[in-house]
């Protein structure tokens, strides 16, 4: 029951990353300043959202594979970020 | 080159670690994740080679807390920022002179700018890191500092 | 419980709508890229929550997947923008290649 | 039950959206900015109707290769001319093509509930405990054998629109990519992982959602990406063991099939060995299913050997 709780707690901060980060992906003026909000804010979400499906996981190996999922889409945002920011930067964005 | 038999016994430990994350440690699986191991330590060797961009994984634990610690004031900046009826950004770029190696540990410096709050990497030029702030007002310089140095505590040696 | 859970994906399909809205209306490509890979992040999220749903391991193994090839519609974005579509966006400057 | 019903409603509102704008879409990128999140959501639509072996399929062909396929594609056309915004007539053969397949599905009689208790039944003898795979690489096995033979076909076909000084040459263009840069680093980084998931999915096919073309299309997209971020080079089309990883995996189905007329019929596999022959073909069909997919979004040769 406990444990429920604490996964209803994580998942909704979860979605209200999620919710900040559309919400500066549509009102930041800029390209990079929306690439800073999609980057941070949403995998703060994902984390979250994995954070709280791992109290529920049956087993040690599925929380770890929750994790797994997390690092990957860590790895691929921090990538991303890079990549699509010097792209922009070398289009003249400011 | 020659391989170090021992980064790569330590490789071949990880990805076997991870077939068992990923199988949840069947027993029928185990001669596939050995093989998979083995394919998995020969192209990260052929790809990565053992010699350069060494990290001492072990020290990772330490840095951690940080790590998520900054990751969720990241989040927090920005969606506070957001939402925020005036938007209070003020976007431009500061360059920074890192005394870390190129590749994995730059990239990695880059990396985690990019999740912590206020700053984007947009890689290299020159050697220097391209940083985009949302505030260039704040002391961007120093906190870039800190976490320069706890990358620096990852490399070896 | 479910039904919380339900809700939950509810509200990131509405976030992926209005991305896709960005995805739509640009205006820079960087954008609509930028779109398509908040979008797979919250397709992520949403496996994930799927996968408590219906309880199902491969609805995770779903997730691990799109989160494994999460930046390749960026990847060959960035790769799409010099001329010949090998280029990389640190050399495009022409500088120290 | 009415959030799951809106989640259904809302998935279903989305994916119709996003197809109709990416057909409508007035430009070639949105258009294909538009197809990559549509393959996201079908991934999902099939997670919602219990079908996440076809979710996994489309889930690695969309995020993985089609993407990065369209990107460089509409990227080369940018130079063609855009295409008139609306032709009435090929509107209307469209509309007729899609009114009329629409009408053939609906009047199919359906013998309910078709063929699922028979899969359940034989599923024992199949060697495999996933449904679809034994569908796949047994009971049905003839399809996927002449699928797996139509890839290979096809990239014939790419190879052949090669000039006549380039025809064994190395596909693709030369990558220039900044060492130790980003895109670099992340190349080098990946593929090993991928290399692990990949191997993980062709294997957990036997007993749940995977298999070899999920698996191949994963495999494809990380050696792609280690290729795109210069660490790995595409060999020269001539390259004898190259060709023969790309009928490895056909060749072994089919040998598989003919060791069959053995036992019964072409095809089909003693329910005892049935296991170890479909592993065999699922093993060796990722192989050539990944080097055939890969070469196929690299292109003609286009540089000499």
């Amino acid at each position: 029951m406990i444990a429920d709780a604490v996964t209803v707690l994580l998942i909704g901060a979860g979605l209200f990353f999620f919710v900040a980060g559309t919400v500066g992906f549509v009102r930041f003026p800029d390209v990079h300043s929306r690439l800073h909000a999609l980057t941070k804010a949403d995998n703060l979400g994902l984390g979250l959202v994995v954070l709280g499906a791992a109290l529920q996981a049956p087993d040690a190996a599925t929380v770890l594979k929750l994790v797994l999922v997390w690092l990957l889409t860590l790895a691929a945002a921090a990538t991303v970020a890079q990549l699509l920011a010097r792209s922009a930067l070398e289009d003249g964005a400011p | 080159m020659p391989a170090s038999p021992l980064i790569l016994a330590k490789r071949f430990a990880l990805f076997a670690a991870l077939w068992l994350v990923l199988t949840a440690g069947a027993l029928d699986g185990l001669p596939f994740g050995a093989a998979a191991a083995a394919a998995a330590t020969w192209t990260s060797h052929r790809l990565l080679p053992a010699d350069r961009d060494r990290l001492r994984l072990h020290r990772l634990p330490a840095i951690l807390p940080r790590f998520l610690w900054g990751s969720l004031s990241g989040g927090l900046d920005v969606a506070a920022r957001a939402l925020r009826p005036r938007m209070p950004i003020r976007p431009g770029w500061v360059r920074y002179r890192s005394a870390l190696p190129a590749g994995l540990p730059l990239v990695a410096l880059g990396g985690e700018l990019s999740l912590m709050p206020g700053t984007l990497a947009a890689g290299t030029r020159e050697g220097d890191l391209l940083l985009h702030c949302l505030d260039v007002g704040a002391d961007v310089v120093s906190s870039v500092a800190v976490e320069e140095q706890r990358i620096r505590g990852l490399v070896a040696p | 419980m479910t039904d919380l859970l339900y809700v939950a994906a509810l509200v990131i399909l509405a976030n992926v709508a209005v991305s896709a809205w960005r995805v739509l209306h640009g205006p820079a490509r960087a954008d609509r890229i930028m779109g398509a890979q908040l979008i797979g992040t919250s397709g992520v999220a949403l496996l994930v929550l799927l996968y408590l749903i219906h309880g199902s391991s491969g609805v995770l193994d779903l997730a691990l997947l799109l989160a494994l090839l999460a930046a390749f519609a960026a990847v060959g974005y960035v790769k799409s923008r010099s001329a010949d579509g090998a280029g990389d966006p640190e050399v495009a400057g022409g500088e120290d290649p | 039950m009415i959030a799951s019903a809106a989640f259904d409603i809302l998935l279903c509102l989305l994916i119709v959206t996003v197809a109709v704008g990416s057909v409508a879409a007035r430009d070639l990128f949105g258009a294909v900015a538009l197809y990559i999140v549509y393959g996201l959501l079908l991934a999902i639509g099939w997670v919602r109707l219990g079908a996440v072996d076809v979710g996994l399929a489309e889930g690695a062909i969309g995020a993985g290769l089609t993407g990065v396929l369209l990107l460089g594609a509409a990227a080369r056309l940018k130079a063609a001319p855009d295409p008139p915004r609306l032709r009435i007539v090929p509107l209307l053969l469209c509309l007729a093509v899609s009114l009329g397949l629409g009408a053939a599905v609906l009047s199919l009689s359906v013998p309910q509930p078709g063929l699922v208790p028979l899969v359940q039944e034989n599923l024992a003898a199949s060697g495999v405990g996933n449904p679809v795979t034994a569908v796949l690489l047994n009971f049905r096995g003839w399809d996927t054998l002449v699928e797996s033979v139509v890839l290979v076909v096809a990239l014939v076909g790419v190879w052949a629109l090669a000039p006549d000084d380039l025809w064994d040459g190395r596909p693709g263009a030369a990558q220039r990519v900044k060492r130790d840069a980003v895109l670099n680093t992340f190349g080098r980084l990946l593929p090993p992982v991928g290399l692990m998931v990949g191997i993980y999915i062709v294997w957990i096919g036997a007993y749940a959602p995977g298999g070899a073309f999920q698996a191949g299309t994963v495999l494809a997209a990380v050696w792609l990406l280690a290729i795109m971020a210069g660490v790995a080079e595409p060999p020269p089309v001539r390259r004898p063991l190259w060709r023969a990883l790309l009928v490895l995996g056909p060749a072994v189905f089919l040998l598989a099939g003919l060791h069959g007329t053995l036992w019964g019929a072409f095809m089909s596999f003693a329910p005892a060995k049935a296991k170890t022959m479909i592993m065999a073909i699922e093993f060796t069909l990722t192989l050539s299913i990944a080097v055939t997919l890969a070469m196929l979004v690299l292109g003609r040769p286009r540089r000499p050997a």
